[in-house]
């Protein structure tokens, strides 16, 4: 086992995503067996629906926490920039493109928003995000008249929009989400952005002192985690059409939960994309698992808070072991 | 001679890359101050931790009052009457000073805790000690040196048949040691069996036993007259410098080629007047100037674009990333130069990294080395090599060779004296009398705040030093 | 006070006012000037009935605060207070309505699940040594699942004050000929006092600030660190129960599964506007309560002035942000020092 | 299972009654559901992830009850693809296309509201004429984008000011805008009636029961309604400090939707003139119905499952009884 472990293409993926990778694989046979048929393609699709809008949130969090902050507020800032890019299409007849990238630009003044609050300000990151979650939630209201956002349907000329997501049962919205998470990876691995921020989670202030201005680059990840939560509004309204406002915080834990179990942590300083990416289909696919089995929806929520709990405690454990 | 209360026999203990302990033996007698002696990093703390259940020994016995012993924690060593006074403060600053020293065996009264009396009991022990400390002030709001007399206090108010001090003296000035001095000896008296580790002869001397030596020294030759050409251009200047309670006032010019030594007790604001300088804290007023040019220092990214840079006393919180690997920590401070486009050009990052891996003689298996693996020497290494890598003219070293092994230590000095020797100007904060005395060209003695002398290494003397760094 | 680094001025020196806390005078001044303000701009708002229905709807939330203080001060935190709370109380009611269990039965069962999940966030943090926030985030889906399952997804309505078993509605409120009678408000001084003690004057409590200023050295002193950190989330288990009877004695409504997320985020940001610090060590509990009715206040008086519902959300948001700015400032002040 | 049903949500039992209706009526036709619900009424992606499973199970036929129809519908497109006929329950699946949905079995949201509003126009009738100045009626609305509830609400609004017209008097209305603008009646300003709805910022019970509190607070409420279980609910709680619930002189007039032990309670106590129940058991049974003669290939059309007013003298009679679940 230990031979194993010190494989080196194994050290490179890391023992710990490989065993979720095997979680996932088991996940998807045990739901096979349980549901008595085999899981086929339009099951996985209706996985993808999930996965695409809940990775996008889940790798903005991702460099958030590698901070070593926590950002609470994306699920309802996702929601706020659905309802207030889909008022101004359909209300105030923006065209489409412009729609879409209002989404981006409002999760970007919302990512801004909150690395001013914490950078800046010198907030802690929990309470902030939780005041800014409230700030979006009544924005979205105000600005929609606490009304639904409908954006085109299928077949309606402006949908478009939802090839993004699934174009002709090609699955262009994992695609978009793999593009993603290939770029947040280069980006926080390969880049000085990334490598600020990583040891900004690992030793802020050794960071300041060796002269890199650490308020910049914490506001970055804020705002990059912002930028992703208006690309999964994107994909939120290419799967679900609708908006409602008031929403959000269900979508909170599960990114958290997502990122958490991928390995990376709490603490800050350590952070893996590609585990973030399996932590969300875990999570998808537990959900259409535990329905496709004909159980209550609730299951699901027990089941992720176990297997959270444990894939942390057992990454705590292994890096305490290799100190 | 008093009878032996307790025995450490072949105690040996390793971290990872430092053998720390190395089959040490130890004798404890009643009624006798035992003085553990040795240089930073020698071992002694470990012994100790190791005695008290801290860290647990890779090997050896240790026999108190006749039965050999092992502790597990701090408690059980506390409970059997040994107790220890850290050298690293130990405190609660949420909570009094009473509380603190009572924490873990408070007096009640039925369910609630009688502070009242807990309060009373410390006045008692201070008056005892002949302190004055208001018990119920928070003990965030103390002074290094009261907090340390706090400890010390803790230590005694525990019906302790052994009592370790682990270098106390560091944060206190002449008269609060005198006063310790008092204290242990009203102690040895009392015939409790007492070690008193430090690494300062003449402080042992001053009683009368001496045990035992763990460590060697090792120094540079010392320096009899500065290194430093008289004509030497001025490259730093600070004028006037004010910074919160800990920086008031403070004036001095750095040459090039110099090593100026800071000098003064723990608390004297010499840590405070650096981040001042370096931007890390904010400044109140106070000019700055560098190769003669009046320059704006607001932040660290200030200092270090002007040439600047600080390795700070506290490794661990303040000079490295913990949780990356040695090539991300070098090129830390100028990461904007290894940039090929939008990436990090990881060869050349190597290529550098290396280069200082080989130059400062890094002990690591590879430039990939997470930093946390490595021996604190190392580390400190890793720092310095951050700074050269950045190439700056001016290196701040804040107690560069604190709690690094006795090697690596040689190491440093010999690295400051070739840097200073290359044209690079150093500022050496140290606590260490020999240290100071050894390295320094010019050295500058802070009490309190303020500087309170300057002095040529021809003419410098400890008790001149001494003299200065209590000067109220 | 920039310049020379004295301490503070005449106001902040005043013994009084340092026995006190500035933060804690900032707090009551902002109760006593929401609620003369609402007072004046809402006539209805001026009413006793509208004073009891302030309290009525706190109680649950100043239960919960109290818990989450202690995980705050031993340097944690609690998420699991709110999915927590409506999981204890379906659980306790779906006793009493379906299984036809005494009303004080379901009370403690309420109260001892909330001890359970207590117990676990405890071995959780402590012992396995996961971050509060992780293990706390997920005993929230833990028990936001096991709410419903346990009721079959359906609501449940503990007695009604009518009825039989009604009579714990009359713990937090009596109602005698049309008077109203928040006694209530009694228990939760009660509570506020005696966790006030426990904080201050026991060893659970000493050991627990202990563990949230420097856990390092709080072991080193030789307090049992694993049990009393695990202390505080017992303790913040055990109110989370009470919360939950609370709520379903001062609510008509019945409980419905899937709700309680979100609202530990209130009973968090009553604790860090009442003074607690969210890095541990300090905090009180008469300043959690205050944080509470700053909230409550928020909550009941912004739509008798007329404000539509998003607004609501919005404002709270924009308080809260200033609540914890003038904390960092006041630390960031004290660090200059 | 051979039918799959995916309803709004389960923690009402209103959901449980439609559930006995359908378990009945399939035991009696001897086949099997499947009935699932997300966790709650505003989870519209759990439930589209649970009508995409129905479709995936392959059953002869799905009952659906849309939390979002726009949500939904390319997952009924995709069921139609499949040949899997769609049944509407509930509120069914409105503004489905053409054709996608075989036939619904749903009360008549609209005319459910305008039953509660025709109920409690009799009761403040003489009120309003001896009124001085403006009266003003309240309506407790859970929140303003599920069609059901906003069709209670409509219908209310809409039954009130035809009865109001015929009177002669003229409306305003107040609160919150879809309210204001989707419903038919105009809105003048100095009106002899307002009525004022008010939405919570979250479907909480206690910022319903604050909405609540802040409408019978107001001197010239006349009368009260909450148009679902959740705010009818939450008017019990906000009456229970003010006491001004009631049908006797000066007092408010309290009209409630739906059923449950707390609502029960309160139309027996007289704190409710009384309230409107849908007929949820029949509605299951209706659905189910519906769903076998969809998959055998019969024509189905709509079932309008009908709703009923109880107050406490009715309440316990047989044809209404069954329609009252706790
Ligand atoms: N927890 C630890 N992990 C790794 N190495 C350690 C640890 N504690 C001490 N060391 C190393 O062990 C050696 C001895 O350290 P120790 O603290 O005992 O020295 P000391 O004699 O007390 O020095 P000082 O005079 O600076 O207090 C040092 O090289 C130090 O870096
Ligand atoms: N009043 C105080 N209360 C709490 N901590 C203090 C106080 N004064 C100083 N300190 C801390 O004690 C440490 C020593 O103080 P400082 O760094 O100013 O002195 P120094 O001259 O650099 O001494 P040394 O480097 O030997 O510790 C610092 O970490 C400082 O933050
Ligand atoms: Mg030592
Ligand atoms: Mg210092």
């Amino acid at each position: 086992m230990e031979n194993f472990k010190n494989k080196p293409i194994i050290k490179k993926l890391g023992f710990n995503r490989i065993i979720l990778v095997g979680v996932l694989i088991l996940m998807y046979l045990l739901f096979c067996l349980g549901s008595g048929r085999i899981l086929g393609q339009s099951d996985l699709m209706n996985v993808l629906n999930m996965v695409d809008y809940l990775g996008f949130l889940a790798l903005g969090v991702t460099f958030v926490i590698a901070t070593g902050g926590i950002d609470f507020s994306i699920g309802p800032v996702m929601v706020c920039s659905g309802l207030i890019a889909g008022r101004l299409l359909v209300t105030f007849g923006w065209p489409l493109w412009l729609a879409l990238i209002m989404c981006v630009v409002v999760g970007c003044i919302f990512g801004i928003f909150n690395g001013i609050l914490v950078s800046y300000m010198g907030l802690p990151s929990f309470i902030s995000s939780m005041a800014s979650m409230m700030l979006a939630k009544g924005i979205g209201s105000v600005f929609t008249h606490v009304q639904n956002s409908n954006w085109p349907k299928a077949g309606d000329p402006n949908s478009w929009y939802k090839n993004l997501i699934s174009w002709n049962d090609i699955p262009t919205g994992l695609i978009l989400l793999i593009i993603i998470a290939i770029i947040c990876a280069i980006i926080l691995n390969r880049t000085r952005i990334g490598r600020y921020i990583l040891c900004i989670g690992s030793n802020r202030e050794a960071v300041r002192l060796s002269g890199v201005d650490t308020r910049k680059w914490e506001a970055v990840a804020y705002m990059i985690c912002g930028i992703l939560a208006g690309i999964a509004a994107i994909a939120y309204v290419g799967v679900i059409t609708q908006v409602q406002p008031g929403l959000g915080d269900e979508f909170n834990n599960n990114a958290i939960a997502s990122c958490v179990m991928g390995g990376t942590s709490m603490a800050g300083g350590i952070a893996s994309i590609g585990g973030t990416v399996i932590g969300v289909f875990i999570i998808s696919l537990l959900r259409v698992g535990i329905q496709a089995m004909g159980f209550r929806p609730d299951y699901q929520y027990i089941i992720t808070g176990i297997i959270v709990a444990l894939a942390v405690f057992a990454d705590i454990r292994s890096r305490a072991r290799r100190k | 001679m008093g009878e032996v209360i307790l025995t450490m026999k072949g105690i040996d203990k390793s971290f990872p890359g430092v053998h720390a302990l190395d089959h040490v033996d130890l004798e404890v007698r009643k009624g006798e101050v035992h003085a553990l002696m040795g240089e930073n990093g020698a071992g002694k703390s470990t012994l100790m931790k190791v005695l008290t259940g801290i860290y647990t020994k890779d090997e050896g016995t240790i026999t108190y009052e006749g039965k050999e012993v092992e502790f597990h924690n701090p408690r059980e060593a506390q409970e059997a009457g040994i107790v220890i006074v850290h050298q690293e403060l130990n405190m609660m600053n949420h909570l009094t000073v009473a509380q603190n020293i009572f924490i873990g065996r408070e007096f009640k009264k039925g369910f609630l805790i009688d502070d009242a009396r807990m309060n009373e009991e410390a006045k008692k022990l201070f008056d005892q000690l002949g302190i004055n400390i208001n018990p119920a002030e928070k003990m965030g709001n103390l002074t290094v040196g009261k907090q340390q007399m706090c400890e010390i206090a803790k230590a005694i108010s525990h019906e302790a048949k052994v009592i370790i001090f682990d270098e106390p003296s560091a944060a206190l000035t002449e008269t609060e040691i005198d006063e310790l001095f008092k204290i242990i000896r009203d102690l040895r008296a009392k015939q409790l069996g007492i070690v008193y580790i430090s690494h300062i002869t003449e402080e042992c001397t001053k009683d009368d036993i001496i045990n035992m030596m763990v460590g060697r020294v090792i120094y540079e030759t010392p320096k009899t007259h500065s290194m430093v050409a008289s004509d030497a251009p001025v490259v730093l200047k600070v004028e006037h410098l004010n910074a919160g309670k800990m920086v008031k006032d403070v004036s001095f010019e750095l040459h090039k080629g110099e090593i100026l030594g800071f000098s003064g007790l723990m608390g004297a604001g010499r840590t405070e007047t650096a981040r001042a300088l370096f931007g890390a804290d904010p400044k109140d007023s106070g000019d700055v100037y560098i190769n003669g040019e009046k320059v704006e220092i607001h932040s660290p990214k200030d200092a270090v674009a002007h040439g600047i840079g600080y390795l700070s006393e506290d490794r661990k919180r303040y000079g490295i990333v913990v949780g990356k690997n040695i090539a991300e920590n070098s090129t830390l401070a100028c990461l904007k130069n290894y940039v090929k486009g939008i990436f990090i050009d990881k060869k050349k990052e190597a290529d550098i990294t290396q280069k200082y891996v080989d130059r400062l003689k890094t002990k690591t298996p590879g430039i990939d080395q997470l930093v946390v693996n490595l021996s604190g020497g190392n580390q400190q290494k890793v720092v310095v090599a951050k700074w050269l890598v950045k190439d700056c003219d001016i290196l701040i070293f804040d107690e560069p060779t604190r709690g690094i092994d006795v090697g690596a230590k040689s190491e440093i000095y010999h690295l400051m004296n070739e840097l200073a020797a290359e044209g690079k100007s150093i500022i050496m904060i140290s606590s260490e009398m020999p240290e100071i005395l050894r390295m320094s060209d010019r050295i500058i003695v802070m009490c309190e705040g303020r500087k309170t002398a300057e002095i040529d290494i021809a003419e410098a003397t400890q008790e001149k030093i001494m003299h200065a760094a209590t000067l109220r | 006070m920039e310049k020379t680094g004295k301490k503070g001025n005449a106001f902040t020196n005043n013994p009084i006012v340092r026995a006190i806390g500035v933060q804690r005078i900032v707090v009551v001044l902002a109760v006593i000037l929401l609620a003369v303000f609402f007072c004046l701009m809402s006539p209805a708002f001026r009413q006793y009935s509208t004073l009891v229905s302030i309290l009525d709807y706190s109680y649950y939330i100043t239960f919960m605060a109290i818990g989450v203080t202690f995980c705050l001060i031993s340097g944690g935190n609690d998420l699991s207070v709110g999915t927590g709370m409506i999981c204890y109380a379906l659980a306790g009611g779906y006793l009493v309505q379906q299984l036809n269990a005494p009303v004080w039965v379901g009370m403690i069962v309420t109260i001892l699940l909330g001890l359970c999940f207590g117990v676990l966030n405890g071995v959780m943090v402590s012992i396995m040594n996961l971050p509060p926030f992780i293990a706390t985030l997920c005993s929230m889906l833990i028990t936001r699942g096991l709410g419903s399952i346990i009721t079959g997804g359906l609501a449940v309505s503990w007695p009604s004050r009518s009825s039989e078993g009604g009579w714990f509605r009359s713990l937090f409120k009596i109602i005698d000929k049309g008077t109203l009678i928040p006694v209530g408000f009694g228990i939760v001084i009660i509570a506020v006092i005696v966790m006030t003690i426990v904080l201050n004057r026991t060893k659970i409590g000493r050991y627990i600030i202990a563990i949230g200023s420097n856990k390092e050295a709080a072991r080193l002193s030789g307090v049992n660190v694993v049990k009393h950190q695990m202390m505080a989330y017992i303790i913040s288990g055990f109110f989370a129960g009470l919360a939950g009877i609370a709520y379903a004695a001062t609510f008509s409504s019945s409980v419905a599964p899937g709700t309680g997320a979100g609202l530990e985020l209130d009973a968090i940001g009553a604790a860090i506007i009442g003074g607690t610090s969210m890095t541990g060590g300090s905090g009180s509990i008469i300043g959690t309560l205050l944080g509470v009715f700053v909230m409550s206040l928020l909550k009941t008086g912004l739509p008798y002035i007329g404000l539509q519902a998003n607004w609501q959300q919005i404002i709270t948001g924009l308080v809260l942000i200033a609540a914890i700015y003038i904390d960092v400032l006041k630390n960031k002040r004290a660090a200059r020092k | 299972a051979d039918y799959e049903i995916v309803s709004k949500g389960f923690q009402h039992q209103y959901w449980q009654a439609v559930l006995k209706g359908a378990e009945e009526k399939a035991a009696e036709l001897g086949v099997t559901i499947n009935f699932v619900g997300p966790a709650n009424e505003s989870a519209y992606e759990e439930q589209l992830g649970q009508l995409n499973s129905a479709i995936n199970a392959g059953p002869k036929a799905i009952g659906l009850a849309a939390l979002s129809t726009e949500t939904c519908l390319d997952a009924i497109a995709d069921a139609q693809s499949k040949g899997i006929p769609i049944i509407g329950f509930d509120s069914g699946v409105p503004g489905a296309p053409e054709g996608a949905i075989k036939a619904n079995a749903a009360t008549n949201n609209y005319n459910a509201g305008a039953l509660a509003a025709e109920e409690t126009w009799k009761a403040i009738k003489d009120r309003i004429a001896a009124a001085d100045g403006a009266v003003r009626i309240g309506i407790s609305a859970q929140d303003a984008v599920s069609d059901s509830v906003v069709s209670r609400g409509l219908g209310f609004i809409d039954k009130i000011g035809e009865l109001a017209a015929a009177e002669g008097y003229t409306l305003k209305l107040e609160g919150n805008e879809r309210y204001i603008n989707d419903a038919k009646v105009e809105s003048k300003d100095d009106a002899k009636i307002i009525i004022e709805t008010l939405v919570p910022a979250q479907v909480t019970a206690e910022l319903s029961a604050i909405d609540c509190q802040n409408l019978l607070n107001k001197a010239d409420l006349i009368a009260l309604y909450g148009s679902n279980q959740h705010s009818a609910e939450a008017m019990v709680t906000a009456n229970e400090n003010l006491q001004k619930l009631g049908t006797g002189e000066g007092q408010i007039i309290g009209v409630g939707f739906d059923s449950g032990a707390v609502i029960k309670a309160a139309v027996k106590d007289g704190v409710f003139l009384g309230a409107v129940t849908q007929a949820p058991v029949a509605m299951g049974a209706a659905l189910v119905d519906l769903l076998v003669k969809a998959a055998a290939g019969e024509a189905v059309e709509d079932v309008d499952t009908g709703c009923q007013w109880y107050t406490a003298e009715n309440m316990d009679s047989e044809e209404i009884a069954q329609n009252l679940y706790d």
